[in-house]
């Protein structure tokens, strides 16, 4: 089921995407924030949060002066670690608890700084490759089952009913496991700490909560005999420390886009370009797959209009994410099925769009979003979008395959619509496992003129972008329609230059 | 179970005793946004708290179709439902031939039959044919089983006939068809006249079909009752068992 | 979307079922019955009933000496029409009120019997040509709109509420509307009288209903500017009459199988194959679509190994209706999907199976039927089924598509059941209109290897029949595993061979 | 409508008034031939009769789910329901700027915002955008409407400070986000805010959502509530006809 499509236009697409990156990269290496230095201390061991409810690494990074933010938070805290000769954690205590600030050990050499952080570093590194081969060990002894592996989220609000609602998707056949943050969880400067039980729309995203759920998970997924896979969201003001937390708490996949923050949230680009690319080098070492955010361009514009945007985002966050180290089995570009059902011929579109995504990027776990934005209330009318949508993903060899529930316009979904939508998922990739085989295109045909426009307009899109410079671009408004200026946005204040001397110890672990 | 301290359960959308309930229909009126709040007023009058209508509309000149969410109030003790299922005896073909050779000595003689004008006989052929159903064969298989399956749209009068003439041990009547109650009237129809020709007590009388449940059949004066999905050795386990019941109780009462 | 199949095992299956019919036809030219003597009467003019609800037509046969009988009721009745003068109508009238019998004209000759008959023959005929053209330029003023063809029944038990259910189904979006005959009247043999309002799954097939429905469908077809079809049941005792009452109130298709009635009623063979033939010339000349019934064999035995039977009765139904003297867009040859939807690539055989029958019948409008035997109480997943149905329907270009209803296995359809039938129906034949267009099957592979495989063990399945004798095949349990003697079954009485001088003046006119 | 003489309405299956009613849910019990009776009497007890259950299948360990069939007992009077609709003021965009110009000679300063912390932009912004939705074009495109498109995650305090500030006519609040009722709790914030500023009769109040009611709207205390499918026209005739009126009132008292 080949599309025929021309090789050195894809690979223009490429080249652009590199030129694209380029630049911001260089911003990106002198460069780090307030998120990048509070999951530095984390990845040391630094948790918890004071009576105020302020985790501690916010109050340690707040309370450096820009002399020592500019070098990294890494150099002051090792100095004071050095100093005390405490471990990172009650360190943190004491500070917490105003015995002792980080200003007091200025003096302290470097040398003497790193030093006292390599075995902590050292710990980390392998903690999170421990956590890594544990991954590696549990799928050759459960294996996952095959793609599309099924994807279902969680979002009740409460972790436990979360939990509860997890092992039962697990148990009807989800293969993948997302929980929902809360409303706003993005736009929040810090990350809440424990265990949660309310939440809108969705739970929080605590280290607590990532431990109960990967713990279920592990049970079920013994029991069932299959690994399931857990995974939560990175993008937003905290991206580097929740890939920290969800390096070692073991989870599978995190959604972690390099441009969504800045246009869906108002999150500072900045800020964003350089929290993804900590985040991502983590997830990198984590064997974390990460997901991009593709689906929002399609659910805010209309979708066969956007086509060629998607594209080209998907090639952006590639070279970003080959910036970060990451291979191509960890790259989950995102797609989604939103073209309006109500369109003659709908269908074709979404195979042409499907099966060009899975050709130019070969060795990607593709992540395949459900129809969201024209579900209705009728959940029958619903169902049947989601069945088309799962044939489709079958037809073109997704990877990641969320499964639409048929009450999308309604609730956050209850435990009897998750198993109606793994239901039908298994249905239809059942009944139609090897269609996607036993079929080819017409040449020149309508699906496959389809493909060859996307990718036309897409080497256009990427041809302006270069033209203009990423950031320029996405302040005049080129990417789903939203003007973002490069200053202006949430989180901008936690983004600063590297001084002469700045040290990330994991920054140099993780390249290594 | 997931039940409270309570005993008692309600349905469950996404957090214990939210009571969520999915409900779908149509009313005999134009769709229009009072349409919406007539359903709503209208579920809410049917008990349900919270409701939420999510989906209203036209379907044709006079009539709108309603998809809706509410909380039902009502809940249930589930530890209290005493509903025993007939398919309690699983053993497989040979373990009841063997119970039949060993306490029985004889073949049991079994007649099964579409009844009234019901023509649906897949559900009984799944029972009696050799081939039996989802791999489980069918009593026809059995070596202790001797089986009349007489077909479809057999009259309930014929039936009896039948059970006479031919000393059956085990009558298996089936009823697809629901509408207007004309399963419930023609299982009655049967046990009515078994009782008056005083057969009643001669055989094992059995009813079965998509609607059926054992409960059902147990207030309609069966034996037994068997719904959807029945495999033929759940019939074949009853069947045996409760002869070899009837043979210990008759030697007890010597 | 072609399969390469070999055009020469195509021709041999036609070949084989012209033998297959040829010695059935001398049996049939050679026989009459009841119900086409009655069905005589029928176009002649003779309805009603008397006291005791019996129809006339059914009186006036059953008073029919046997030798009377072995000549026709025409002759006998033109006879007393000659004498009395009376219009049909009174006559029958006058002989059910016991003034007059059948008997009382034997003597006179036979041509002052067809001189009389002669006027009344003519007006029944212009009156049949006459609907015939009503619908012609009904449908050239109100075109029905492309195939698939949207076909809902309506099975309430009374002719009101159908007509309610009708024409709100007619709105939703459906072309043609089925009036399911109540349980068990196809094993009457006779039709019951005037408008009805009680039946078991079904209304009764009534003349009176007939064109309660007729009209009420004129008259919303209008409205919506689409012409409304209108199908009822003729397979069973009654098949000749119900073709001439269908003839007469522009009916626009009838169930009417060469087998049906044999194989899944237990009505004798020889019956049915007389009053097919009949019915079927009748329907021929009034432009009405026959519906042959090969579902059946999958809804009483595994669809998967039933192929190569449905195909094989596809062709023998396609030879019999050309030996009627019926073109081939008015035979609706059957199918179904009625594959386990838990077998791994069961849309793919059933696509194979819906595209061999459209290229094998190229200008038959076929017939395809839903799932059914593997629709549960699942009501959700039932919606699904349909949809795959749906999708396969418009990919393999069938004509004649009766929605699947989501509440198969539950109860006759409800009025909001249909709606959200023909809106899954509507959903996925425009979003994948021209899917089927677009794509092609791989040479040998699944699909393909699948339809040849159907194909060559149709072939070997009528060489089989034909080597025996269709009737002796039939006895033998050839045909979905059921045996019927030649001589058993329901009507056999009915049956009897044409006398000396044996006059059915409608067979002449038909032939003519 | 094809109501009975009464002039009440029940559901519609495939007879009038037969009441039939579709439901679904989840237990949280392990699935048995027990389980479905136990649905069946949950059913019962929320009244209806005639109780199938159609389907009960295990889903996960400790839940059931089932579809079930039943007649509703309840009736109602659809005449008799009020529930006026905001969108009755059907007028073309020239209409609308015409009527503006003749009634109020100026330019509509509109505001339009998703207030709390919903993000969910695409509803307000099909409203007031330029592009509009379905083809009905937006509040932007209109001569004689000055709009204020605030986005998302708007607080009330703000909203109601730019209110003042901007002296705007009509304010136009959107909630997607329900659970937990969120949306009421935004909505009867802004209504607070605003009385408590002595604003809310400067202003014609608009709430927008896919579950809002213009009756919940106005039990809120909101001027007009739009709900799934509204089109900019519509809104846009309501602000108009609202304040048309408002200076036809003014003029009267004077
Ligand atoms: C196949 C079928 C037919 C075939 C029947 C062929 C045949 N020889 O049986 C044909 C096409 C002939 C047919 C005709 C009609 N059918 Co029909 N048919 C069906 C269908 C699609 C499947 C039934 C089936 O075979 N199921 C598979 C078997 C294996 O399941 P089962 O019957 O439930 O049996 C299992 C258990 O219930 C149990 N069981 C059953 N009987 C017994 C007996 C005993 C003693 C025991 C222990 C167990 C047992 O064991 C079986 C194995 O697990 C159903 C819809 C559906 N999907 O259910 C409609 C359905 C049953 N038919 C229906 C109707 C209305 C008719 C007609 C009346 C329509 C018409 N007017 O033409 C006719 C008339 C037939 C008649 N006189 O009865 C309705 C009944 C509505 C209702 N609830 O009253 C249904 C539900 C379709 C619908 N939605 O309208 N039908
Ligand atoms: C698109 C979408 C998103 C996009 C939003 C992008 C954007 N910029 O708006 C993204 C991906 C960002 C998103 C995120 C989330 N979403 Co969201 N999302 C949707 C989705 C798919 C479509 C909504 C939509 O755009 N509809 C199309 C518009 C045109 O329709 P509308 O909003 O109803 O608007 C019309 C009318 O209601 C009316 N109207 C609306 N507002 C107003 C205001 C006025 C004044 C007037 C007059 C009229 C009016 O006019 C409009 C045109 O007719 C829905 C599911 C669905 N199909 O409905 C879920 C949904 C709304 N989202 C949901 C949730 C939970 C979330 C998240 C909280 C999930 C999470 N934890 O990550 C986040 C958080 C966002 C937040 N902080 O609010 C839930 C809400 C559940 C509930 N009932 O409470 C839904 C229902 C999905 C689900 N089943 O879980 N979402
Ligand atoms: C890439 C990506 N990250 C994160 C999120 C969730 O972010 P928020 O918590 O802002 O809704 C999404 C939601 O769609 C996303 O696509
Ligand atoms: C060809 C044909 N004729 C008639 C019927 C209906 O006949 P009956 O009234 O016997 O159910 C069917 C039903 O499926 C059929 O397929």
């Amino acid at each position: 089921m080949e599309l025929r499509i021309d090789p050195s236009v894809v690979a223009a697409c490429r080249s652009l995407a590199a030129r694209v990156a380029r630049p911001v990269e260089e911003f990106i290496a002198g460069h780090s924030t307030v998120a990048v230095e509070r999951s530095v201390l984390r990845l040391l061991g630094v948790d918890g949060v004071n009576a105020e409810e302020i985790p501690l690494p916010n109050l340690l990074v707040d309370s450096l002066s820009p002399e020592q933010r500019a070098q990294g938070v890494a150099l002051a805290f090792g100095r004071a670690l050095a100093e005390t000769g405490l471990e990172p954690a009650a360190l943190a205590e004491e500070i917490a608890a105003g015995r002792t600030t980080l200003a007091a050990y200025d003096a302290t050499p470097a040398a003497a700084a790193r030093g006292a952080l390599a075995p902590h570093v050292e710990r980390a590194m392998a903690r999170i490759a421990g956590r890594r081969e544990e991954r590696r060990a549990a799928l050759e002894r459960a294996p996952q089952g095959e793609p599309p592996l099924l994807y279902v989220i969680v979002a009740s609000g409460n972790i436990y009913e979360d939990r509860t609602a997890a092992v039962a998707a697990a148990e009807a056949g989800a293969q993948i496991i997302a929980v929902i943050r809360s409303t706003g969880q993005s736009l929040l400067d810090f990350v809440p700490y424990g265990p949660t039980t309310e939440g809108f729309g969705g739970t929080y995203a605590t280290q607590a909560n990532f431990a109960i759920m990967r713990e279920a998970l592990d049970v079920i997924g013994e029991k069932l005999g299959r690994y399931i896979m857990l995974t939560n969201y990175a993008s937003g003001l905290c991206m580097p420390e929740i890939a920290s937390m969800a390096a070692l708490e073991r989870l599978d996949m995190l959604l972690n886009d390099s441009m969504y923050g800045i246009l869906f949230r108002d999150i500072n680009m900045k800020r964003t370009f350089v929290d993804q690319h900590f985040s991502r080098m983590l997830n990198a070492y984590s064997g974390i797959i990460i997901n991009t955010g593709e689906d929002n361009y399609l659910t805010t514009a209309d979708a066969v209009e956007q086509a060629p945007a998607v594209l080209a985002s998907q090639f952006i966050n590639e070279e970003f994410a080959h910036r970060a180290g990451m291979p191509d089995r960890q790259i989950g570009l995102g797609d989604a099925y939103e073209i309006d059902p109500a369109l003659q011929d709908g269908f074709l579109f979404q195979v042409a769009q499907a099966q060009l995504t899975r050709q130019i990027f070969p060795d990607a776990p593709l992540k395949y979003m459900p129809p969201t934005k024209h579900m209705t209330g009728d959940i029958f009318k619903g169902h049947l979008i989601d069945a088309m949508f799962n044939l489709t993903s079958v037809m073109t060899k997704q990877t990641i395959h969320l499964c639409g529930m048929l009450t999308e316009a309604i609730h956050t979904p209850f435990l009897g619509d998750r198993a109606l939508a793994i239901e039908n998922a298994r249905y239809v990739m059942n009944t139609a496992r090897h269609f996607g085989d036993e079929i080819s295109f017409k040449p020149d045909g309508l699906i496959e003129t389809r493909a060859r426009d996307v990718l036309r307009d897409c080497r256009t899109l990427l041809e302006k972008v270069e033209a203009r410079g990423l950031m320029d671009s996405i302040a005049a408004g080129v990417f789903a329609d939203v003007k973002r200026p490069p200053d202006g946005g949430r989180g901008f204040d936690g983004v600063f230059a590297r001084g002469e001397g700045y040290y990330n110890p994991f920054e140099e672990a993780l390249r290594a | 179970m997931n039940i409270g301290q309570s005993g008692l359960v309600k349905p469950y959308g996404d957090t214990l005793d939210d009571g969520k309930v999915q409900l779908s229909f149509t009313l005999p009126i134009e769709w229009s946004e009072a349409a919406d709040e007539a359903a709503r007023q209208l579920v809410a009058k049917m008990g349900f708290a919270d409701v939420q209508v999510v989906e209203g509309r036209r379907i044709a000149t006079g009539f709108s179709f309603f998809v809706v969410y509410g909380s039902s109030t009502q809940s249930i003790d589930a530890s209290k439902i005493a509903a025993p299922s007939a398919k309690a005896h699983a053993m497989s073909m040979e373990e009841i031939d063997a119970l039949l050779r060993d306490r029985l000595g004889r073949k049991v003689r079994v007649a099964g039959a579409c009844i009234g004008t019901d023509a649906h006989t897949v559900g009984i052929d799944a029972i009696l044919n050799m081939k039996g159903y989802k791999g489980d064969y069918g009593l026809e298989r059995y070596q202790m089983f001797e089986t009349f399956n007489l077909g479809s749209q057999v009259a309930v009068e014929e039936f009896v006939r039948i059970a006479k003439d031919r000393q059956i041990d085990a009558l298996l009547a089936s009823q697809v068809v629901t509408q207007k109650g004309s399963d419930v009237k023609n299982f009655t129809a049967l046990v009515e006249l078994l009782e008056a020709e005083d057969l009643r007590d001669q055989v094992v009388l059995i009813c079965g079909g998509p609607r059926v449940t054992n409960l059902m059949a147990a207030e309609m004066g069966y034996d037994a009752g068997f719904g959807r999905g029945t495999l033929p050795s759940e019939v074949a386990g009853f069947i045996a068992t409760r002869l070899a019941e009837r043979v210990e109780k008759t030697r007890g009462q010597r």
